[in-house]
């Protein structure tokens, strides 16, 4: 079952290819619902039996490769195709026929969600390197595609960006391998111990390292905005909601996996990603605050809110912290979606980039304004909502480990938060200023991005299925 | 010291080389450049420290074949990029100002 | 030390002084010409790495196709200066 | 600043690892030894060739995705052909038709050398990698004797083409994912699969390599 | 799912399924959107009833959800949490009455009812939770479904004011957070229950117990308006009238003032907040905060102004009578719960009448307002000598159960307190009744929208809703001791919070 979720997207995207320039639209929104459906299934199936192993080829690791879906890869792959389908089903509203960003858009996202999937659930360092560079190029791709000059400079940022984080990554693959013969991540959690020679320390600090590049972590985030902000809404909603998620997801793995024994040994490393986290938290949100484009303001929140992420590395010593940080992850990726998604279709409808050309919106396009503010409030973590969940997790795992400092990061963050999106609210609630015009959108566009900000908010209700669903070993 | 440990830290001084070019050069062809060498250390140094006492290991070969191969799709991509930037701006430089 | 590690030597030392030519030589042509050299060297050294696999592909795609790439975009550049 | 961070930072790496990689212990996992056990039940007789097809096959799915992935981008930026409004000079020398006829000469004994590599490979260094390139040396070479146009737009057959390869690759992948795992071959099938991967591979990646070369050299204006 | 379980469910429901259609409905449906209001807020109230009468004859109703392991949505529907959802979904019912009238004609409409209903379902969700982590969730979504009413005109004022209350707000939410994530991290629960379950904790936490009181105080005091914690209240008077009702007497104050009562009598529990000295700093900074809302109130020009003043003071009567460690204080600050919301939305309701009728905003624009509106300015001058605590009114019965609760605890100095807050009550609306009844009408009013036709000085809509709540603040006053009255069922509540007191019931 897991294997066709990296199979099935591959086969739509490469016949989408076949069938010619911005074609395959319903290719591919059938392969999403049918991918849907597998990642539910597989969540399920792992919920009641455990985790599932795929030994591809039937050699085993460390010969051969091992695919592996547990509680955290397969809630990841739920959350990919959550929002990879109504996204799919946005952008095929959100561009005109003829947009030149369209011509090979869907072999692009197809690719893009080949490489996360395959990302998600290899456990082959090497492997993951090919997965890492699929996401990357198909990534820029999407970022370049049918763009000016402003949107092929983003992408090139965003390339070189990428190429040297797989770069170190792979570095670190290749002195892994040398000191140990194997890079399956199995294999090596019990060969690393706490008596790993100095390479191996150097190799996990240059795959954390160009991990944390790849995930715009600060300050390795000047790629984000320009290509998040710069590249046409839906690819800006799906970069910013699982993409950037991916590179997290393995900083996480190899983490508590391959590494953990090292991490165990030199107790003040965990606090590297959450200086980090706690830098971007802020960073991003003063340049979110502080950003004239509406687009930008939402690229930068996506730099603070992955901050949040790496505040659960100090607290990994509980079991807790793996599923708070995951709620933080379903929380930003279903909100960013949705916001992204409701952004495009403000620009679209008003013609404006600028906040402060939002003013009426909230009357002219209602459900809009509204996913735009439910997915505020999941970003400002307040109740209820997917993200309220997270912050009560991060902020209870805080207290009970005595890290004041990260309940600390986490309120402040999130008023921060509040500030950037009140900032839009505020500008919409306005009465429009006399002669301007608002050109009618398509339904589909509003209420995709609602049903996304609506998804993220009644995560909060109900966790419970997902928290257990993280808990598979 | 053996031809394996040489050979890999060639591939190190080559990769620091490379990722150091890749930060700093302005020129993108130059760039581009800079992102092979650095892959080109990358490679060296997996195949040469796994065979350090002198034996040929199939399994990082093969994975230095795919390596290549996808360093070559991304230099394409990467070219195709500059090029396409030069035709919209005749430059072949990111400004660094619209970086913040 | 042997007749052959001397040679590696030799080889690693010439790798070296090519790809820093190749990244900071004042002419662009040079410089990717100097890349071409590299490519060669190192499907020099696969074969001394007991890889004649890569040596083979280094050779056609490192250093021939992706040559053959950045001579055809360096050629561009300078047909649309004048 | 900046400059002076990314070489201390390059130089204190190069140290690091330099110092570090020196005395180090075997390796633990003696994967070369694997692989010889279990060449035998891989289909083919090269090892390089049995990591790459077969123990290791999944990655070298996914690279041609890579491969592929890489194509569709190139063909996807700048499909709007704004290229610049001033009139793109080619300043190129005429063609020296001994290139010519050395090309029409060359290239069939190029196509015969990449059909050995492919044949080769299963036993010996060589195969699908080595022989795409070859093609799509072949296929520069006609267009630098300007036997073969650049790429503007690929049409339905040479899509099929430039996919073809990954598609039979993929085809058996899922074929034998129905039939157990991915890419398992069985015992007796595994060579010829493995041949079948390989020959539409060589096509494929010929095609693409030659098509990054052939689409980045559209916008020089000479055929637009 | 059994029927008590439902119940409170319903309940919700109620005004949360008619708030979600209602935003769906185009502008130009005002039979649809007002059918659906009323029928909400009329279920509603009959619900409320089915659940008084169970509760009396000791049924208890209550369900819970896990949204964590570990974690709950919970409700619970007893005698405290009854006493605030009836006084909400009655003043929702005239509320939604008055703003019909109100709004008619005026553009955006199902935005605010949408709007107005789910800040009434966080209302009933804050009454009936059963625990601090299901209060906070509602507390916050009161904050966020409130924002757009405050910002309904869309002007910068009002914007302005907006912004202003979500600052305050939303930084208060942060600070009640941090205090329920502690408790509920040192006591692995937060579920209200009769006599505090702070207590089980033990002396070694009584430092932080008294830490998470604080922040849990600033966390609901920005609500209800605690000084230094009030600024919001004055600033948010940019809203439309129906919505400064909705504020000071239905809602949000009370939010703030019913959160406090929660967390002293059931998370801390009355007697070990005492134990803990926690109540007479609390009991300081309510006195503080009700001598100086009067004290502001005198020099407000602006009607509303100075109304939202008084309210800053009144709301912290309740907290006061919190605070008087003893049955008596409890029965005083928990029954002026109720009776402020009747009088000041008495208040709200006649300002607002003012203001669509005549175009008075300021009290020296009030000049002759009572001959030109006789029925409004009746029931104007009820609320505020309710609110002065003249006898037969409900504010007087209040300010008795006040004092002598004070007296009882031995807190005399709380009594003038009192009795300064009253006379500052009478410095600054004895001169608007003066105005009102015995200055001359003036030429023209300031905007006259609406002609007096008959006896109707303006549409009925507008008038029938104070009229109605001035009866009511004759009635609780009148017949306090009326087994119906809100002063019986506070005096049902208070018994069972003092499990060690003897309690002694004539005042």
């Amino acid at each position: 079952m897991m294997v066709w979720l990296i199979l099935l997207p591959l086969l739509w995207a490469s016949l989408a290819f076949m069938l010619g320039p911005s074609r395959g639209v319903w290719l591919s929104i059938v392969g999403l619902a049918a991918q849907l459906w597998l990642a539910f299934a597989l969540a399920a199936e792992i919920v009641g039996s455990g985790a599932a192993m795929h030994a591809v080829g039937g050699w085993g690791a460390p010969l051969g490769i091992d695919l592996v879906a547990d509680g955290l890869s397969a809630a990841m792959l739920l959350l990919t195709q959550c929002i990879a389908l109504p996204l799919a089903v946005y952008a095929h509203a959100y561009f005109k026929r003829d947009d030149p960003a369209t011509t090979y858009f869907w072999p692009l996202v197809g690719f893009l969600l080949a490489g996360l999937n395959a990302l998600f659930l290899s456990t082959d360092l090497f492997n993951i390197y090919v997965t890492l560079e699929l996401l990357g190029l198909a990534a820029v791709g999407l970022v370049a595609a049918g763009g000016g000059a402003q949107q092929i400079a983003a992408a090139l940022r965003y390339l070189f960006a990428t190429l040297v984080g797989s770069g170190a990554y792979l570095l670190g693959v290749a002195l892994i391998y040398g000191t140990y013969g194997t890079v399956s991540t199995v294999t090596l959690v019990s060969l690393i111990g706490a008596d790993a020679p100095d390479l191996v320390w150097i190799a996990g600090g240059l795959m954390v390292l160009g991990l944390m590049l790849k995930t715009a972590l600060f300050p390795f985030h000047f790629w984000l905005p320009p290509a998040h902000g710069g590249a046409p809404a839906p690819v800006s909603a799906l970069l910013s909601a699982v993409v950037v998620k991916a590179s997290f997801y393995l900083v996480l793995r190899l983490w508590i996996g391959p590494f953990s024994s090292l991490t165990v040994v030199a107790s003040l490393v965990v606090w590297f990603p959450a200086l980090l986290g706690t830098l971007a938290v802020f960073w991003g949100s003063y340049q979110a605050i502080r950003a004239e484009r509406l687009k930008m303001l939402i690229a930068y929140s996506t730099v603070a809110q992955l901050g949040y992420l790496f505040l659960i590395f100090p607290l990994l010593a509980s079991a807790g912290a793996l599923q708070a940080g995951i709620m933080q992850a379903f929380a930003h990726g279903l909100a960013k979606a949705a916001m992204f998604a409701a952004a495009g279709t403000l620009i679209k409808a008003t013609g404006q980039e600028m906040v402060a050309g939002l003013a009426g919106v909230a009357e002219r396009l209602p459900v809009t304004l509204f996913a735009f503010g439910l997915a505020g409030i999941t970003l400002m973590g307040l109740p209820p909502s997917a993200g309220f969940l997270a912050k009560w997790q991060l902020i209870e795992l805080a207290l009970s480990q005595q890290h004041w400092v990260i309940a600390f990061v986490v309120l402040v963050g999130g008023l921060l938060a509040a500030v950037y999106v009140f900032r839009v609210l505020r500008q919409a609630f306005l009465l429009a200023p006399a002669g301007s015009v608002v050109t009618p959108v398509p339904r589909t566009l509003e209420w995709t991005a609602f049903g996304l900000a609506a998804a993220s908010v009644l995560l909060g209700l109900r966790g419970v299925e997902l928290m257990q669903l993280v808990g598979v070993t | 010291m053996t031809g394996g440990l040489l050979f890999a830290s060639v591939g190190v001084i080559l990769f620091a080389m490379g990722v150091a070019g890749v930060l700093l050069l302005g020129h993108l062809l130059r760039r581009i450049l800079a992102f092979n060498i650095m892959g080109s250390g990358t490679f060296l140094v997996l195949v040469a420290l796994a065979q350090r006492n002198g034996i040929a290991d199939p399994v990082p070969q093969a994975m230095v074949l795919t390596g290549i191969v996808v360093a070559v799709a991304a230099t394409a991509l990467a070219l195709a990029l500059a090029r396409r930037l030069y035709v919209l701006t005749g430059k072949l430089e990111l400004s660094q100002d619209d970086e913040e | 030390m042997s007749l052959e590690f001397a040679f590696d030597l030799l080889l690693a030392l010439a790798m070296v002084w090519s790809a820093w030519r190749s990244l900071y030589a004042t002419r662009l042509d040079r410089a990717i010409v100097m890349f071409i050299a590299f490519g060669l060297l190192m499907a020099l050294a696969w074969t001394r790495l007991l890889a004649p696999d890569i040596g083979l592909a280094e050779a056609a795609i490192g250093a021939g196709l992706t040559g053959a790439l950045l001579l055809d975009a360096y050629g561009a550049l300078q047909r649309k200066k004048i | 600043m900046k400059r002076l961070l990314v070489v201390l930072g390059a130089v204190c790496l190069v140290v690091l690892l330099l110092g570090a990689m020196h005395d180090l212990a075997p390796a633990s996992v003696e994967l070369h030894a694997a692989v010889a056990t279990n060449l035998t039940a891989s289909g083919v007789e090269h090892p390089v060739t049995a990591v790459l097809l077969n123990f290791r096959g999944y990655d070298t799915l996914l690279e041609i995705a890579v491969l592929l992935l890489a194509l569709i981008v190139i063909l996807a930026i700048g499909m709007d052909a704004t290229i610049s409004a001033e009139a793109t000079v080619d300043v190129r020398p005429l063609v020296n038709p001994v290139l010519q006829t050395l090309a029409k000469l060359v290239v069939p004994l190029m196509i015969l050398v990449a059909v050995y590599l492919l044949w080769a490979g299963s036993f010996r260094p060589g195969g699908a990698f080595q022989a795409g390139a070859v093609l799509a040396a072949a296929a520069v070479l006609l267009h630098l004797a300007e036997l073969l146009p650049s790429w503007q737009s690929p049409g339905v057959k040479l899509r099929l083409g430039l996919a073809g390869g990954f598609l039979i690759f993929l085809a058996v992948g899922a074929v034998s994912l129905m039939q157990g795992a991915l890419l398992e071959y069985p015992l007796e099938q595994a060579g010829a699969l493995i041949l079948l991967i390989e020959s539409g591979l060589t096509v494929s990646l010929g095609l693409i390599l030659a098509g990054l070369f052939l689409l980045l050299s559209r916008d020089d204006g000479e055929t637009s | 799912m059994t029927f008590n379980e439902l119940l409170p469910l319903a309940v919700l429901a109620s005004s949360l399924i008619p708030g979600l259609l209602i935003f769906t409905l185009p502008e130009s449906w005002v039979g649809l959107r007002t059918t659906l209001n009323l029928s909400g807020a009329l279920v509603k109230l009959a619900l409320v009833l089915l659940l008084i009468v169970g509760v009396q004859a000791g049924e208890s109703y209550g369900v819970h959800f896990a949204v964590l392991p570990g974690l709950n949505l919970s409700f619970k529907a007893d005698a405290l949490g009854l006493l605030f959802i009836t006084l909400s979904a009655v003043l929702w019912l005239f509320t939604t009455l008055y703003a019909i009238g109100y709004l008619e004609g005026a553009p955006r409409r199902s935005r605010f009812f949408g709007f107005f209903s789910l800040c009434v379902t966080a209302t009933m969700g804050i009454a009936m939770a059963a625990n601090l982590f299901t209060f906070f969730v509602f507390y916050e979504l009161l904050t966020l479904a409130t924002f757009p009413l405050v910002v309904h005109r869309g002007t910068e004022a009002s914007i302005r004011g907006g912004m202003t209350y979500l600052a305050y707000t939303l930084i208060g939410g942060a600070v009640l957070l941090t205090g329920i994530v502690w408790l509920h991290h040192l006591l692995g629960h937060t579920d209200f229950a009769h006599a505090g379950i702070a207590v089980a904790l033990g002396s070694a936490y009584d430092g932080q117990l008294q830490i998470i009181f604080l922040l849990l105080m600033i966390g609901v005091g920005v609500k209800a308006a605690i000084v230094p914690l009030h600024g919001w209240l004055p600033q948010a008077m940019v809203a439309p009238a129906p919505v400064s009702a909705l504020l000071h007497a239905v809602a949000v104050v009370k939010a703030g003032a019913f959160g406090i009562v929660r967390i002293v009598y059931e998370v801390y529990g009355i007697e070990f907040a005492q134990s803990l000295d926690l109540l007479l700093p609390l009991a300081i900074f309510a006195a503080v905060t009700i001598v100086w809302g009067s004290f502001r109130a005198l020099f407000q020009d602006d009607l509303k102004k100075r109304l939202a003043y008084s309210t800053v003071s009144q709301v912290s009567y309740i907290v006061l009578g919190v605070t008087l460690f003893g049955p008596i204080g409890t029965v005083g600050g928990l029954v002026h719960l109720v009776h402020q919301g009747i009088m000041k939305i008495t208040l709200f309701f006649c300002a607002g009448n003012y203001a669509e009728t005549l175009g008075i905003h300021k009290v020296s624009e009030m000049n002759g307002a009572g001959r030109r509106m006789p029925l409004t300015s009746i029931a104007f001058t009820i609320g505020a000598l309710g609110m002065i605590g003249v006898p037969l009114t409900a504010g007087a019965v209040s300010k008795a159960w006040l004092i002598d609760g004070a007296s009882a605890a031995g807190m005399d100095w709380a009594i003038w307190v009192l009795w300064t807050s009253s006379l500052l009550n009478a410095a600054y609306f004895l001169p608007i009744l003066w105005r009102a009844w015995f200055k001359p009408i003036p030429k023209a009013w300031p905007a006259e929208h609406i002609v007096a036709r008959g006896w109707r000085e303006t549409a009925w809509l507008l008038l029938l809703p104070p009229m109605i709540t001035a009866v009511m603040t004759l009635a609780t006053g009148i017949f306090s001791n009326n087994q119906i009255s809100p002063l019986s069922w506070v005096k049902l509540i208070a018994e069972r919070e003092y499990i060690h007191e003897s309690i002694i019931w004539t005042p």
